[in-house]
């Protein structure tokens, strides 16, 4: 044991000049294209321009459907929210993947001895100081993007029709307020905000109409509300999100985005006066 | 070499693992309760929008009690065999029959005589009492029943079909069947419902049962949640 | 005198005949658990309850009773006895506990020892994964198409739930199991843990929750998913039973191990290791210690007010007879999300020893790596709701909830910097557990962006109960804990078992691991993307193609960890035998012996400066020297004679 | 030489892990503190189930009125819900909190003894009566489940009044034993000297038990 300890002691005698040396600055040295800052700063423009790429292109072209001005929010949010993310992690595999290419010295992962020690760096202050006030100022932009989307999402309008949603294992039940219509198909009028009452009769569900990009579960004996706007003519699906029992992956419907008129013609077709029609439409406003 | 050897031995040695404990899940979980139950062709038909459609019948049968045998004194036509309702029945579990596996031609009608023999109560949601997607009149017992459904409080099973995730168009049914008011343990007089219904795309559907026939706050443990019991396929070829 | 010297002048001490005591092991914990599980069974079904088998109460009593048999024929129970009729355990008792001279049969053994202990953990994670990881497979089996047949929804959905809470239980024990025994308390230069039968009965209590929990697929499974959300998981098949107890029965364990953790590490340091010199492994064991300590009381709250719900018919969870299903979702969040730091804490030191012994460099800013590590377990108590931003349960609470969450990013950021801060500049030395390093960095950063995802309210109320979120939190616990796990394993395998682990088999093994992380993953992303549930057994077709692709990543990652168990089983039998310090590391640990004799240390070490000090010139902060205390002669902590 | 040669040979001259009552005591006591913490978070999750439901009265099934007495009702599992709740008598609840206070007051003094140097005759009397108090508790509590006017499946009031006593019960069984350990280990004369740090122990859990088992007899009786 001791022994160990003499050679750790001979092994750093007179390496402090050499490690004097090795301490280079980040900005500073040599050439540009030899300087620390412009390796990581390639790797960085590369790995953010992935990033970035990834963030335009995937929610528009993998992400499900929009018929709903939450979910046009859902992918602006997602493309938004993959821009900003997308420098600040490519600083880690900047600096990361730049240490590996920089200072591994090749065949080092079969060599049985560790190469020298590297430069005694046990921090830097401005460097911690400037990667948390980053941070700081992130999680603030994000917060406050989630708060003004979700307050401008859920802000009921006056003009809102109200129905009722009837989670159960496993069938979704949709109930048109005062006309007494229930269908198993989500019908609704396009540009009107519509307030879902969730509820359930038996267990947890999650009711999640896919492209309307809003979601929330229909708990027993609570109800529960959210709010939606369609903006787009259309079929959608309805899901459930969440685990209810044996056939939960069947427990899912369609719905259609159709003009007032459509709708209208829709439930008096299903039965409903055009009284009760009136007074579930029109009154609203 | 040797060592490449060794990390394959070990990665099939794994997959076999995995194969074994695979196949024990599928023979014990997913038999068939009984062979497929195929509808049968009985002509054609003319819809009241001139179109002409095949017509095929279905006999399906909800019993007490899936430990019984499936004889004349339960629906099967007078001399064929008894056989079991249910491969792994248990006591106090009800069942559909013949089979909870059924296969139906695409885009026919089809008619279907469903004898329900097991008691019953109220459904969690009333509205399954009213049928859904059937054509024509529902008869229970040879009389019509209105439109607003047989009632709620009395039901003994629903047949509730959808599509499974995808298939297109949704297609959707919905049939209760009141509860036999005789004794549970009679199940030689039953209720008999007869409706038809129009079958949708090719494609596997999924039906259950809706009423709570079950354990549990909810009515829908046990029976309910155990696969092949209140719950099967319908292929539409 | 080498360390062989001075253990052969002493006489072996053998098993003494007489005591029942001496003749436990997991032999009679089998037979003493079925015993009781049976008399369980009688008592429930018999007594309590007289109907048919598979009930609720029976299956409950059965277990309890299967759980206490088992522990009671180990022997974990015989200290209480003894403390209780005054017949403390004399030095040979101790001695015995600790295995000394019973070979290869101590680890089956109510054993004391810490290092017997850890391997113990080490045996069983790497079950439980096998278990989990066969589960995965057929769940990803059954998703290649859309419309297979091959499992039933049932055996899915218990497939399903019975994976999850699997992988959490192996994965919460995975590093503060094996290491956490093994090698933290040789870190600080302790003997033992503060209290070894504890230690030992952390481990045998999980191993005697682990079989109900696996035998619930024989009473109707699990179908509640690893969540069992209630009311769900009310109305679920007795299985739901077995897993409750597995919960209840594991969080003693936790609770034990985070006490005993917390204990040593505050109590028995060496001479010299003051806290500041702590390395940072130790630190992370002891925060997620303290994290599981008071976040799993939750859980057994939770699950036992399911059991009773379930058993004798309360009504906490249901709705119709006053209950509700929200304070069962708290209940489990409370619990869940400092969870996944109890998870990724440890983890997380272990890959700062790695950063810094394989980059030659100090740890980069060490105060700042504990302080997040201390703000991350402060914070992970404060955001549980934002698992609930979709059940409508207060959802004034969303903006409140959105910030603590974002917030937790702070000094999540602050680990990074700590590590690439480790790496940079640093001679990189790049054997395998710097392999597992880097695939930490480059997993755990998009297991966190798309968390930035999730913690926002309206995008998570696209995302939440969805693929993507499935894939979002597989990125952070396997691509980013069970990954730093893995490189952990392979940093101390030589410590462990006196052998080099196989490093070409073990890179074959991470790039597998690496590329099936990503192809699965990202398949997952894919489906989540285009709107797939979670825990579905059928789908849409439109879902097939990245369902593939996750299936076939799948493969390739169980292809992966199961070469880079046939490394650790090979190498742990043939492999090039290992120095006491093959890393050229400087914490305790690599101080000592390989094998590590059984109180760690010859002699008293006496610290005088942190781990870290490459580059640094010894003589100016004084290296870390284990010194003899005593000149040469040990010392025991005995000087009041027996206890 | 492999790990298991070397622990084989590997014991030495006082090996095993014997410490001196003063570190047992230390250590000991940081646990036990540690250990009632946790238990601590256990308890504050059913006091907060218990405002919880209360608070939100869900179908007003708070107390079960709306089942027994407008429309009876069964509880989903085909069980009629036929007892009308009123609230538990109170005297039970506070009586077992009050036998478990005189135990745990019976293990402090006892401790006081033990520490002040007293011998083994002074504190296992002390001990014993800790110890017929701990079970005259758990009796009446046991005594209580089965003269209660409800049973679990009547009502949020009922099921939480019961997990709540049943609780205590599991506490008052770990005083229990830790009460006959003390009493018998006094009775041998093991608790005399620095020893007297194991009944330093066994109060503070008792006098946690106690103080706890209280509150939640509190709740019970008095915010129903």
């Amino acid at each position: 044991m001791s022994s160990e300890n003499i050679e750790i002691d001979e092994f750093h005698e007179g390496k402090r000049e050499e490690v004097a040396k090795q301490v280079e600055p980040f900005f500073k040295g040599g050439p540009i294209w030899k300087r620390p800052f412009f390796g990581v700063f390639i790797i960085w423009s590369f790995m953010t321009l992935i990033g970035v790429l990834i963030g335009l292109f995937v929610p528009v072209h993998v992400l499900n459907g929009s018929s709903s001005s939450q979910q046009d929010s859902v992918k602006l949010t997602i493309v938004v929210f993959t821009v900003i993310a997308a420098p600040v992690s490519a600083v880690v595999y900047g600096i990361a993947a730049y240490s590996l290419i920089k200072w591994n010295k090749r065949g080092s992962g079969k060599s049985d001895t560790p190469p020298e020690d590297g430069v005694a760096l046990r921090g830097h202050g401005p460097a911690t100081v400037i990667w948390l006030s980053i941070s700081v100022v992130l999680v603030v932009i994000l917060l406050f993007w989630g708060m003004m989307v979700l307050s401008s999402e859920q802000t009921p309008q006056g003009d809102a029709i109200r129905m009722q949603v009837v989670g159960q294992q496993w069938v979704w039940t949709f109930q048109y307020g005062s006309t007494k219509i229930t269908s198993t198909q989500l019908v609704l009028p396009v540009d009107r905000q519509v307030v879902f009452e969730v509820s359930s009769k038996d267990v947890t569900h999650g009711f999640w109409p896919v492209q309307l990009g809003v979601q929330v579960d229909a708990n027993p004996g609570f109800s529960t509300t959210i709010a939606a706007s369609p903006n787009k003519l259309g079929k959608f699906d309805v899901r459930c999100s969440q685990l209810c029992g044996l056939e939960h992956a069947y427990m899912q419907t369609t719905g259609r985005v159709v003009t007032e008129k459509q709708f209208e013609h829709w439930l008096a077709q299903k039965g409903a006066s055009p009284k009760a029609i009136k007074l579930f439409t029109t009154d609203a406003k | 070499m040797k060592r490449a050897i060794g990390a394959l031995v070990t990665v099939l040695i794994g997959a076999a693992i995995f194969v074994a404990i695979g196949i024990g899940f599928h023979a014990q979980k997913y038999q068939s309760v009984a062979p497929t139950t195929k509808a049968v062709d009985t002509g054609t038909t003319q819809m009241v929008n001139g179109k002409s459609l095949k017509v095929y019948t279905l006999n399906l049968y909800s019993y007490p009690d899936s430990t019984g045998t499936f004889d004349a004194s339960t629906g099967a036509p007078a001399g064929t065999k008894p056989v079991a309702i249910h491969k792994n029945g248990n006591p106090g579990w009800p069942a559909y029959g013949p089979s909870n596996v059924f296969q139906i031609p695409a885009h026919a009608l089809v008619k279907v005589h469903w004898e329900q023999r097991d008691s019953g109560g109220s459904l969690n949601n009333s509205w399954f009492a009213k049928p859904t997607g059937t054509v024509g009149p529902v008869t229970l017992n040879g009389k019509e029943i209105p439109a607003s459904g047989i009632d709620p409080s009395q039901v003994g099973h629903t047949f509730t079909v959808r599509a499974e995730p995808g298939v297109d168009p949704h297609f959707f049914l919905n049939v209760a069947a009141p509860l036999n008011p005789g004794n549970p343990t009679d199940t030689s007089t039953p209720q008999v419902m007869e409706f038809s219904f129009v079958s949708g795309n090719k494609g596997l559907y999924e039906w259950n049962c809706e009423f709570p026939c079950g354990n549990g706050i909810g009515g829908f443990g046990a029976v309910m949640s155990a696969y092949g019991f209140m719950s099967g396929y319908i292929h539409v070829v | 005198m080498t360390s062989t010297e001075v253990y052969l002048e002493n006489t072996v001490l053998g098993p003494k005949a007489g005591g029942l005591y001496r003749h436990q092991n997991f032999g009679t914990g089998l037979i003493s658990g079925i015993v009781f599980g049976f008399i369980g069974w009688l008592i429930g079904q018999e007594l309590l309850q007289g109907s048919n088998w598979g009930s609720d109460m029976t299956v409950t009593v059965t277990c309890v009773g299967w759980v206490i048999g088992f522990l009671l024929g180990m022997g974990a129970f015989n200290a209480v006895g003894r403390w209780i009729l005054g017949r403390d355990e004399d030095h040979e008792d101790q001695l015995y506990g600790a295995g000394v001279g019973q070979g290869w049969k101590r680890y089956f053994k109510f054993c004391t020892d810490h290092k017997v202990v850890g391997i113990q953990y080490l045996v069983l994670v790497m079950t439980l994964f096998g278990a989990g990881g066969a589960m995965a497979m057929m769940i990803r089996t059954q998703l290649l198409s859309p419309h297979m047949n091959w499992l039933s929804p049932q055996s899915y959905n218990a497939l399903v739930s019975v994976h999850g809470m699997v992988m959490i239980i192996a994965t919460i024990i995975m590093v503060s199991g094996p290491f956490a025994n093994f090698i933290m308390p040789i870190m600080i230069g302790a003997k033992d843990m503060a209290f070894p039968r504890l230690n030992a009965l952390s481990f045998w209590v999980v191993v005697a929750a682990v079989p109900p929990i696996l035998g619930s697929f024989f009473v109707g499974g699990v179908d509640s998913g690893w969540t069992t959300y209630a009311p769900l998981s009310v109305q679920s098949f007795p299985g739901q039973d077995m897993f409750a107890v597995t919960i209840c029965t594991f969080v003693i364990s936790v609770t034990v191990a985070g006490i005993n953790t917390l204990v040593t590490v505050i109590t028995m340091r060496a001479k010299g290791m003051t806290m500041g010199r702590l390395p940072i492994f130790v630190w992370g064991s002891i925060i997620a210690g303290g994290l599981g300590l008071y976040a799993m009381p939750a859980f057994l709250m939770a699950q036992s007010a399911l059991i009773t719900d379930r058993v004798v018919g309360t009504s906490m969870y249901a709705p119709a007879q006053g209950g509700a299903g929200w304070l069962y979702e708290n209940c489990f969040w409370i619990m869940g999300h400092p969870e996944v730091y109890v998870i990724l804490l440890p983890a997380a030191g272990a890959l700062v020893e790695i950063a810094s012994t394989f980059a030659r460099k100090p740890v980069f800013s060490y105060k700042a790596m504990v302080g997040a590590m201390m703000a991350i377990a402060g914070l992970g108590i404060m955001v549980w709701a934002h698992h609930m931003f979709t059940t409508g349960w207060a959802p004034t609470l969303a903006n409140p909830f959105m910030l603590t969450t974002e917030l937790i990013s702070i000094p999540t950021g602050v680990l990074f910097l700590c590590l690439v801060g480790t790496i940079w500049r640093g001679n990189i030395w790049a054997r395998l557990p710097m392999y597992f390093l880097y695939l930490f960095l480059w997993n755990f950063i998009i297991g966190g962006v798309t968390g930035i995802y999730l913690s926002d309210v309206p995008a998570d109320q696209y995302f939440h109960g969805n693929m993507f979120v499935t894939a979002h939190f597989h990125f952070t616990l396997l691509g980013g804990a069970m990954v730093g796990a893995a490189g952990a394993v392979c940093y101390w395998f030589p410590k462990v078992s006196g052998r080099m682990l196989n490093e070409r088999v073990g890179k074959w093994a991470f790039w597998l691991i690496a590329i099936g992380i990503q192809v699965t993953y990202y398949g997952q992303f894919l489906e989540g993307f285009q709107g797939m549930p979670r825990r579905v057994v059928n789908y849409n077709p439109l879902f097939q193609p990245a369902n593939i692709m996750s299936s076939v990543g799948a493969y390739t990652l169980m292809t992966g960890w199961l070469i880079l168990l046939y490394a650790i089983v090979h190498s742990w039998r043939n492999g090039v035998k290992a120095g006491p310090n093959p890393w050229h590391a400087k914490s305790l640990e690599w101080q000592t012996e390989t094998p590590v004799p059984l109180e760690n240390f010859l002699v008293d070490p006496v610290v005088t400066r942190d781990p870290y000090g490459y580059g640094e010139e010894a003589t100016d902060t004084s290296q870390l020297t284990p010194e003899p205390v005593g000149a040469g002669s040990v010392s025991l902590g005995n000087e009041e004679g027996v206890l | 030489m492999s790990t298991t040669e070397i622990s084989e040979a590997g014991q030495h001259e006082g090996g095993g892990h014997h410490e001196s009552p003063r570190e047992r005591h230390k250590k000991e006591h940081m646990a036990l503190w540690l250990f009632i913490g946790g238990d601590a978070v256990f308890f504050a999750l059913e006091i907060f189930f218990w405002f919880y439901l209360r608070t939100l009265n869900v179908n007003g099934m708070w107390l079960g009125n709306a089942c027994s007495k407008l429309n009876p009702c069964t509880d989903g599992l085909g069980n009629p819900i036929t007892a009308p709740i009123s609230e538990a008598s109170g005297l039970y609840t506070m009586g077992v909190a009050a036998l478990i206070i005189v135990s745990a007051l019976f293990i402090w003094q006892a401790e006081i003894q033990a520490r002040s140097g007293a011998h083994r005759k002074a504190t296992t009397p002390l001990l014993g009566l800790a110890v017929v108090f701990c079970l005259a508790a758990i009796g009446l509590q046991i005594y209580q489940f089965q003269v209660l006017p409800f049973t679990t499946i009547d009502g949020a009031y009922a099921s939480l009044f019961e997990f709540f006593m049943g609780s205590n019960l599991a506490h008052f069984l770990l005083v229990l034993v830790i009460a006959v350990g003390l009493f018998n280990r006094s009775r041998i004369g093991k608790l005399e000297h620095s020893n007297w740090y194991q009944a330093h122990l066994g109060r503070l859990w008792a006098v946690w038990v106690a103080a706890s088992a209280t509150v939640l007899a509190l709740i019970a009786t008095f915010l129903a």
